[in-house]
């Protein structure tokens, strides 16, 4: 069935030279879609386009990309910012950083579009330190795509400005929530800012700013080439076109692969990952990345890879990032793991989650090194539920969900591993 | 004879005189017999004696007798008193005089330049002891206080902490909190402040 | 003060919204929190203060709006008409306990040796919504303790609850930004740049916004368990803004500890550190304690303030009124004026009126906050009263023409404040050649000078009635007197009095 | 005398006027620094706030913020092993242990001169090499333990174990 499968993001992947402008242009229609738009297409209907296409973020939330857009104030004087929010941190995700490898100069397109559509003049790609090459990749294609006249002044004659630079993080998880981003941008410790008012009023240095995801706008341009009709024929009602998964962990093929929404688990799992390694089985299923609640086997039977189908069993698709766990892990030290990660990445800022991740992170240690009461297991939980929902940022939320959703599907393993001293197959 | 619910007990009609006399001799004797034996007993010892020669023999009180206060050490010998104040402030009687400073060393940060007990205001309620909340102070088994005018009357830290009824002061043995004065990660650990004990007017 | 400007200049326009079933009209684009602050209801809250900008970083403001699935906070919170917004239901006080839980998880217990005990929001909110039966069982997070980051600051990290209102501080009020929050997560410290100290004159107000213990005064810093003190609202006298303040006293040993700024037009919240200081010269230690006259042999004793009185008018008498002057400092009352110049210039007719002012004084200097060049809270007051009895009210130090006036007999109002003026001892060296002195005065510095041979002890501005007037002209009251921490003590309005009646009787 | 070399000033000069603000330079600023330096010393922060006027307590927040950002001297090779879920499955916890012997190792023959210094880091985000490491800025994937030597060995010689 792979031969079906279409092609929006990952177009030039496996093409020789995939990464130039060149390949891009003769081999996937490149800077079509901008001739389109800034050929007569006008704000309001680049958005209407968008909009009609259902196109819901990909970073994570899913919010709709199209209404987003439309909430920047239409007729306000001054300045306003795009940023591609490339700062793809969340563990397990890896696709952002396989899109610009591949194809960045749709990213650039999309990011045009987008600006053109929200009547900004001057756009960042925020990519994290780590990405060391990727960065390399992305400034040869803003210089590829300034020389051939498709970024700085006039463009293609419409009037049009926009100017694109990169800039680079560096090291902190924190930046990829949007108005954490804004702040690192602004040369400020990148700690999420209170809301309303939100960045699409009020963002990057108090101007009207839009964030969006890498892969979020490298959609874009072929929406509008192909329109919001065609985009629809894949995915789901509500999850309508491809997705780029990111597939992680002990299998014979883990990659980027793009698939339509709605694409069965079972499919992703065998045929794009090649199934377990030999002597392995499915323990659990990480879906969305390291904040999604962990789903079971059982739970994955019959599982679509949509934001509905996630939502329903209580986890969500965030950015894509699969992750598998098989059978010889230990909970216990995977959930230290994760824990440890937010304690490590929260920002500080609000209490709950600082002194919460802080906390569960000081009840996991009890836990390895056996030092906890039996009771703390299900303090974990109890923490939980009390630092999530309640801060600036989603961060405090996202160490919550998998923690609570860790602790209630292997309490008993973890009891297990207290008590006996090694819940480990690898001992 | 009046019959009834009152039996009156006849007099001594068919005694003599002799015979009276010997009933009397014969108890009063047997009285002096007992004493006389008892008397013998303890001055040779053989009977435990139940008084004992207060001043030279001192009585020693249950250890939870509220006499006397004194302030409990550290297990380096520093008074554990923090100088919080809460003494003074339960104490109804008003007798606790508190000035508080700051400690030269960095492990303690407070604690009593000045800690006064007037004597003689104190009303033995025990409150102090309930209310310290490092177990510093305590009120001892010591209960003899008499003196003559021109003593000292008000109980200075020194005293409380350190006189020879306590044999070299008492420690308690109260686990310290944690106290975390080291550089590490710390910009300007050495910097730590010692302000001189603060002046305090009293009237 | 800017935050003022903002109060007076809201939109016409107001909106109606509901809290805790009560009916609350406020202008427009007001948050809940401001609203429930000015409509005297409490919402608990750290980071919020109504000086400063919106943080939203505490989380313990949450309340319950209703047709909203999450809690909110109040602090960020736009208040809508029809809202319906409720700080009672048992879901938001589960939320508090929480919040406060997660901000005690590392917190030290240094309640015993913390001066903040006794007015500390988290012992407040402990007692109201504590869970107390704490679930944290692991060892705390250790921080720095006892650092010194200001001349006036003690700064201990471990009990900070990392509310950010000192940086806003910072930022905002005195755009010093010395202060910053590094490292992340429970690791955060708030703290100066290594070896860098703050500054600024107003350092003490990180003390009084800092919602726990984590800032100390290091001049109030041991000194006394603020259970302890009474404080009554009082006006500043350090220069001629007048800050509104409440000063702080132990009336049993009859000693004052601090002083601190109460919420006004005039200051907002804020207040120098030199005003802090103010309270020092009212302790007994640096007081004239008794009234100083001499006797037939010309030597110095303590008498009771009649005798003092008495000999006074004697000498008034042994002189004509021509040779008679005032030395008047503009740190008294108008009240004080008012009684002063109406029995010395009205009745008797003194025309020599000096003012007793700083020579190196630069009256146009200010800092841009609220420190004044003009050390003294009424000047404005004086000329007011100078005018009315008909003198010049024009402000200069009047040393120079008394001097010059040839006066035999000087009645002296002595400057309360003396540390506001450098030269005071040259000046009293100057004023003791003089033939006859009486100096009226609070500060035992008055007494060594052994060449004074009257002296009048006076209230200090916490323990009068009266008012000044400040820069602007406008009024601030000194309506809750303390009794004064010196038996012989009195204020002008009574001296004169007595020395108006003997005057009268010797007739 | 500046602290910075002529080609590092013109660097930091010209990423000072790129952005809106001069405060958004900090971020390209002290990674061009680190990129020359390893890390960033005191004196190169009191420079950037007198000659640069980027504030000292913002460019202190900043750098303690972020975990790129070195306030102390670096090793030559400074490691950055990703500890994070998928990694950790494939055995980062065992590389790393044995990365840590050989640093053991080196540092008791050459003390502070000991060529790699080791940071057990969040996440890399190439997952599907895991177990990866950074090597300075050098992507090292599939580093499990029984690579980890040979790894090692191109860089710096290693002891016996």
């Amino acid at each position: 069935m792979s031969e079906a499968k279409p092609k929006i993001i990952l177009r030039t992947e496996g093409l020789p030279d995939q990464r130039s402008i060149k390949t891009y242009v003769d081999k996937a229609e490149g800077y079509t879609a901008v001739r389109k738009v800034l050929g007569g297409l006008s704000r309001e209907q680049v958005i209407e386009e968008v909009k009609q296409s259902g196109l819901r973020g990909r970073g994570g939330a899913g919010f709709l990309t199209g209404l987003k857009w439309s909430f920047v104030p239409k007729d306000m004087p001054g300045p306003k910012y795009l940023i591609c929010n490339n700062d793809e941190s969340e563990p397990g995700t890896f696709k952002d950083r396989y899109i610009c490898a591949v194809n960045p100069h749709q990213v650039i397109e999309g990011m045009i579009i987008a600006a053109y559509a929200i009547g900004a003049n001057k756009g960042y790609i925020y990519t994290r330190w780590e990405f060391q090459e990727e960065i390399g990749y992305l400034e040869t294609a803003i210089k590829e795509a300034y020389e051939a006249g498709f970024l700085g002044k006039n463009l293609l004659g419409s009037g049009f400005d926009f100017e694109l630079d990169h800039y680079s993080g560096a090291g902190a998880y924190i930046c990829g929530e949007e108005t954490g981003l804004i702040s690192s941008l602004e040369g400020k410790k990148g700690q999420p800012k209170v809301k309303p008012p939100f960045p699409a009023v009020s963002g990057y240095l108090g101007r009207p700013t839009i964030v969006n995801n890498t892969e979020t706008l490298a959609n874009v341009p072929w929406i509008i080439n192909h329109g919001p009709k065609a985009f629809r024929q894949w995915g789901t009602e509500k999850s309508p076109g491809t997705k780029v998964f990111s597939i992680s962990g002990a299998l014979n093929k883990p990659g980027v692969y793009e698939v339509p929404l709605g694409y069965p688990f079972e499919s992703l799992l065998n045929d794009e990952g090649g199934g377990m390694q030999a002597g392995r089985s499915l323990k659990a299923l990480i879906p969305g990345g390291a904040s999604a609640p962990v789903l079971t086997p059982t739970e994955c039977e019959g599982l679509t890879m949509d934001y509905e189908a996630m939502a329903q069993r209580g986890t969500m698709l965030g950015s894509g990032a699969v992750i598998i766990i098989d059978d010889r892990q230990s909970i216990a030290e995977l959930l230290k793991v994760t824990i440890d990660f937010f304690a490590h990445e929260s920002c500080g800022q609000c209490t709950p989650c600082r002194e919460g991740t802080g906390w569960l992170n000081n009840i996991m240690d009890g836990i390895l090194d056996r030092s906890a009461k039996p009771d703390n297991i299900e303090r974990l939980r109890t923490v939980s539920r009390n630092m999530g929902g309640k801060t600036i940022c989603a961060l405090s939320d996202a160490c919550a969900m998998p923690v609570m959703a860790f602790v209630q599907k292997f309490s008993d393993e973890l009891h297990a591993y207290l008590a006996a001293g090694s819940g480990s197959h690898r001992q | 004879m009046a019959t009834g619910i009152i039996k009156v007990a006849p007099p001594p009609e068919d005694k003599n005189l002799f015979q009276m006399a010997y009933g009397y001799a014969s108890t009063i004797f047997a009285g002096m017999w007992k004493t006389g034996v008892i008397f013998f007993m303890q001055i040779t010892g053989l009977e435990k004696t139940n008084t004992l020669e207060w001043p030279e023999q001192p009585a020693t009180y249950s250890e939870r007798f509220k006499g006397k206060h004194f302030l409990t050490r550290r297990d380096d010998g520093q008074v554990r008193c923090t100088a919080c104040f809460l003494c003074a402030t339960a104490c109804p009687a008003e007798c606790i005089t508190i000035v508080a400073g700051q400690h030269p060393t960095n492990e303690i940060e407070k604690f009593p330049v000045r800690f006064e007990i007037d004597i003689l205001r104190c009303v033995f309620c025990g409150f102090c002891e309930e209310a310290c909340p490092v177990d510093a102070i305590r009120l001892g088994p010591e209960y003899a206080m008499a003196g003559a005018a021109g003593d000292k009357w008000v109980y200075t830290k020194d005293y409380l902490a350190d006189r020879g009824q306590l044999h070299g002061g008492i420690t308690s043995v109260k686990e310290e909190n944690t106290k975390h004065f080291t550089t590490d990660h710390n910009p300007r650990g050495d910097d730590l402040i010692a302000t001189d004990a603060p002046h305090m007017r009293h009237h | 003060m800017s935050q003022e400007s903002q109060v007076t200049q809201l939109p016409k326009e107001t909106i109606t919204f509901n809290l805790n079933d009560r009916d609350i009209t406020v202008p427009k684009g007001t948050t809940v929190m401001e609203a429930a602050h000015r409509n005297d209801v409490y919402i608990p809250h750290f980071c919020w203060h109504p000086g400063l900008s919106i943080a939203g970083v505490c989380r313990f403001c949450l309340v319950k709006v209703d047709n909203r699935p999450k809690l909110e906070i109040a602090c960020n919170l736009q208040a809508t008409p029809g809202m319906k917004v409720s700080t009672l239901l048992p879901e938001v006080k589960e939320a508090h306990k929480w919040a406060l839980e997660f901000h005690l998880v590392n917190h030290p217990l240094d309640c015993p040796i913390c001066d903040q005990a006794g007015e500390c929001k988290l012992q407040d909110f402990y007692m109201e919504v504590g869970k107390y039966k704490s679930e944290m069982d692991r060892p705390k997070v250790l921080k720095p303790k006892a650092l010194n980051v200001g001349s006036e600051l003690v700064l201990d990290t471990e009990r900070c609850i990392l509310c950010d209102r000192c940086v806003r501080f910072e930022q905002e009020v005195t755009k010093t930004g010395a202060l910053g929050i590094f490292n992340r997560g429970d690791r955060a410290i708030v703290g100066t740049y290594p070896d860098k100290k703050i500054e600024h004159n107003y350092q003490d107000n990180l003390v009084d916004i800092c919602p726990v213990g984590a800032f100390t005064s290091r001049d109030f810093r041991f000194k006394q368990r603020v259970w302890f003190l009474k404080d009554k609202p009082a006006v500043c006298p350090g220069c001629s803004t007048g800050c509104h303040v409440n000063v702080y006293a132990k009336p049993e040993v009859r000693t004052y500890f601090r002083v601190k700024p109460r919420e006004s037009a005039v200051n907002s919240h804020w207040m120098c550190d030199t005003g802090r200081k103010t309270y020092k010269h009212l302790n007994q230690d640096q007081r004239l304690r008794f009234p100083v006259a001499t006797d037939t042999t010309g030597k110095r004793k303590r008498v009771s303030t009649a005798e003092a009185v008495a000999s006074l008018v004697a000498q008034l008498r042994s002189v004509a009124v021509q040779d008679v002057a005032l030395l008047v400092s503009p740190q008294y009352t108008c009240e004080e004026y008012a009684a002063f110049f109406d029995f010395f210039v009205k009745k008797l007719g003194v025309t020599k009126v000096f003012q007793w002012r700083e020579p190196t004084e630069k009256l146009e200097e200010f800092d841009g906050l609220l420190y004044r060049g003009d050390h003294n809270p009424n000047t404005f007051g004086l000329s007011e009263a100078l005018a009315k009895v008909g003198l010049p009210k024009d402000v200069k130090n009047g040393f120079d023409d008394l001097a010059r006036s040839g006066a035999k007999l000087v009645v002296a109002l002595a400057p309360e404040i003396g540390f506001q003026f450098p030269s005071l001892e040259s000046q009293f060296q100057r004023l003791s050649e003089l033939p006859f002195v009486s100096v009226w005065t609070t500060s035992a510095a008055a007494y060594n000078v052994q060449a004074f041979k009257h002296l009048l002890p006076l209230k200090g501005f916490a323990e009068k009635r009266g008012s000044f007037l400040n820069y602007q002209g406008k009024v601030g009251e000194l309506a809750h007197p303390f009794p004064a921490a010196v038996d012989d003590a009195h204020d002008v309005v009574e001296v004169v009095t007595a020395v108006a009646d003997v005057w009268a009787h010797a007739l | 005398m500046s602290v910075f070399s002529e080609s590092l000033q013109a660097k930091i000069q010209s990423f000072l006027t790129r952005y809106e603000t001069r405060r958004s330079a900090i971020l390209p600023v002290l990674h061009a620094i680190q990129d020359e330096h390893g890390w960033v010393s005191e004196p190169q922060i009191e420079e950037l706030h007198h000659t640069y006027g980027l504030d000292r307590v913002h460019v202190k927040e900043v750098i303690s913020f972020y975990d790129i950002y070195k306030d102390h001297p670096v090793r030559k090779y400074q490691i950055r092993y990703c500890k994070n879920l998928t990694c950790h499955m494939l055995g980062a916890r065992e590389a790393i242990c044995r990365i840590k012997e050989h640093i053991t190792a080196l540092d008791a023959q050459l003390g502070e001169d000991g060529p790699f210094s080791l940071e057990e880091f969040p996440c890399l985000g190439k997952c599907d090499g895991a177990p990866v490491m950074l090597v300075n800025k050098e992507r090292v994937e599939y580093a499990t333990v029984d690579r980890v030597d040979e790894i090692l060995a191109k860089y710096a010689p290693l002891p016996k174990l």
